[in-house]
């Protein structure tokens, strides 16, 4: 089994989601599948001016090179790329980026999901949500669902 | 014998309650975990002991790893409490 | 719950994945998630020439279209696009695009797996290869794992 | 009495053994099923024996839903045979 072309980057800019598949496709022909997520800022309600992300750097990167590690490990991945922004994101506007390639389907699947569940769970950041109406800003609150989801990986 | 210098490093909501990001301490006698130097922090000043007032609820990285309450600090040069992470 | 938009093509030429889930995602604040999944002509050998995929003109769509209808059934969806291509495919080239977009990661995720699992299994495309050296071309035997991989679905 | 008249459809192996793509028939009496029009259609000709030498692969749609062997072709009036699918 080959290793897994890891890119990982957190950052402030946006990315560009069709160029990183390409990267990770364009002229392989031992990738079969590639799985791509992409989380971004919602706001149903159109009351959100931006959501604030804060994250600790170094950390942050260390530790989706780790999850990305576990990953790889895991799976017959052929790539893997994480991009995970922070500072001041618009609804709408993307915040995280994982893809997965692999030479089939469920591999791809599994690993995309796996890093966004660890991902939500054990990468430093936090999200901050300043509303339209001048509003204190206040801290999103942890999901006890996310941290079910890791459990699923965990047998 | 003086005591060894460690930095902490506070995010988000524990970083607003307590009024910095960072600061660099003597590590006092008697603290040699995690949870010891919450419970030490807690009794200094208001400010941290409203941000350490669950402890249940505070993350650890030790070195920017992340590590339980009861964790040694002998190693360590640099300690980080956060709330849990809402990223992704 | 509002109705997912479902887009549903079976065509003979390329398709661009990066235009597909722009035009689920620009402009919505109500999307949280979309998970892209793109299938590829495989050819770690190097023997391949390409893949002929045969279909069943109307049935194809028919079937893909439940399928659609069954995910925004089981899953809160807010878009679903599904694209799939017949005739001569080379090797690297594209054959399939799903994209699952939600409120939600786990929903999105679902949704696209769902969506390939029963595109193998019950879309009628048959897979033919030509090999390079002029050989007689064979078809693709289904996968035993491909029938093991919809029973995840149906609890 | 003339017995109804049914389109079949053969795709993948199954239209290049059998050498066409579709065909339509009158029904014969006694065949009610898409499994008797199997053994019906293998007893008529060689091509037609060799498609069907193993029936338990062979799929079934008819009007374009997916079918079991014992479906009843009574109201049918588009019957297709094919090898298990390998989109996607």
């Amino acid at each position: 089994m080959s290793q897994a072309t890891v890119t990982l980057r957190v950052q402030e800019q946006d990315f560009d989601q069709a160029v990183e598949l390409a990267s990770l496709t364009a002229g392989k022909t031992n990738v079969g599948a590639a799985v791509a997520f992409v989380g971004y800022c919602r706001d149903e309600e159109g009351t959100l001016n931006c959501l604030e992300l804060e994250h600790f750097p170094g950390m942050a990167e260390k530790q989706i090179g780790t999850l990305c590690k576990k990953a790889s490990a895991r799976w017959p991945l052929s790539g893997l790329t994480v991009i995970h922004r922070h500072g001041k994101i618009k609804p709408g506007e993307q915040i995280v980026l994982v893809i997965a390639t692999s030479r089939h389907r469920r591999a791809a699947f599994e690993a995309a999901d796996f890093l966004m569940d660890y991902l939500k769970t054990s990468a430093p950041f936090w999200k901050k949500e300043h509303k339209k109406d001048g509003s204190n800003p206040s801290w999103v609150v942890a999901k006890a669902q996310d941290d079910q989801d890791t459990l699923r990986w965990e047998k | 014998m003086s005591g060894k210098s460690i930095k902490i490093r506070y995010f988000a909501w524990l970083r607003e309650r307590i009024g910095k990001a960072e600061e660099t301490i003597t590590l006092p006698q008697g603290v040699a975990t995690a949870a010891q130097l919450i419970s030490w922090l807690s009794a200094t000043d208001e400010g941290y002991a409203y941000a350490f007032e669950e402890p249940d609820t505070i993350r650890i990285a030790l070195d920017q790893e992340h590590a339980e309450a009861d964790a040694a600090l002998a190693d360590i040069s640099e300690v980080a409490f956060f709330p849990p992470m809402t990223g992704g």
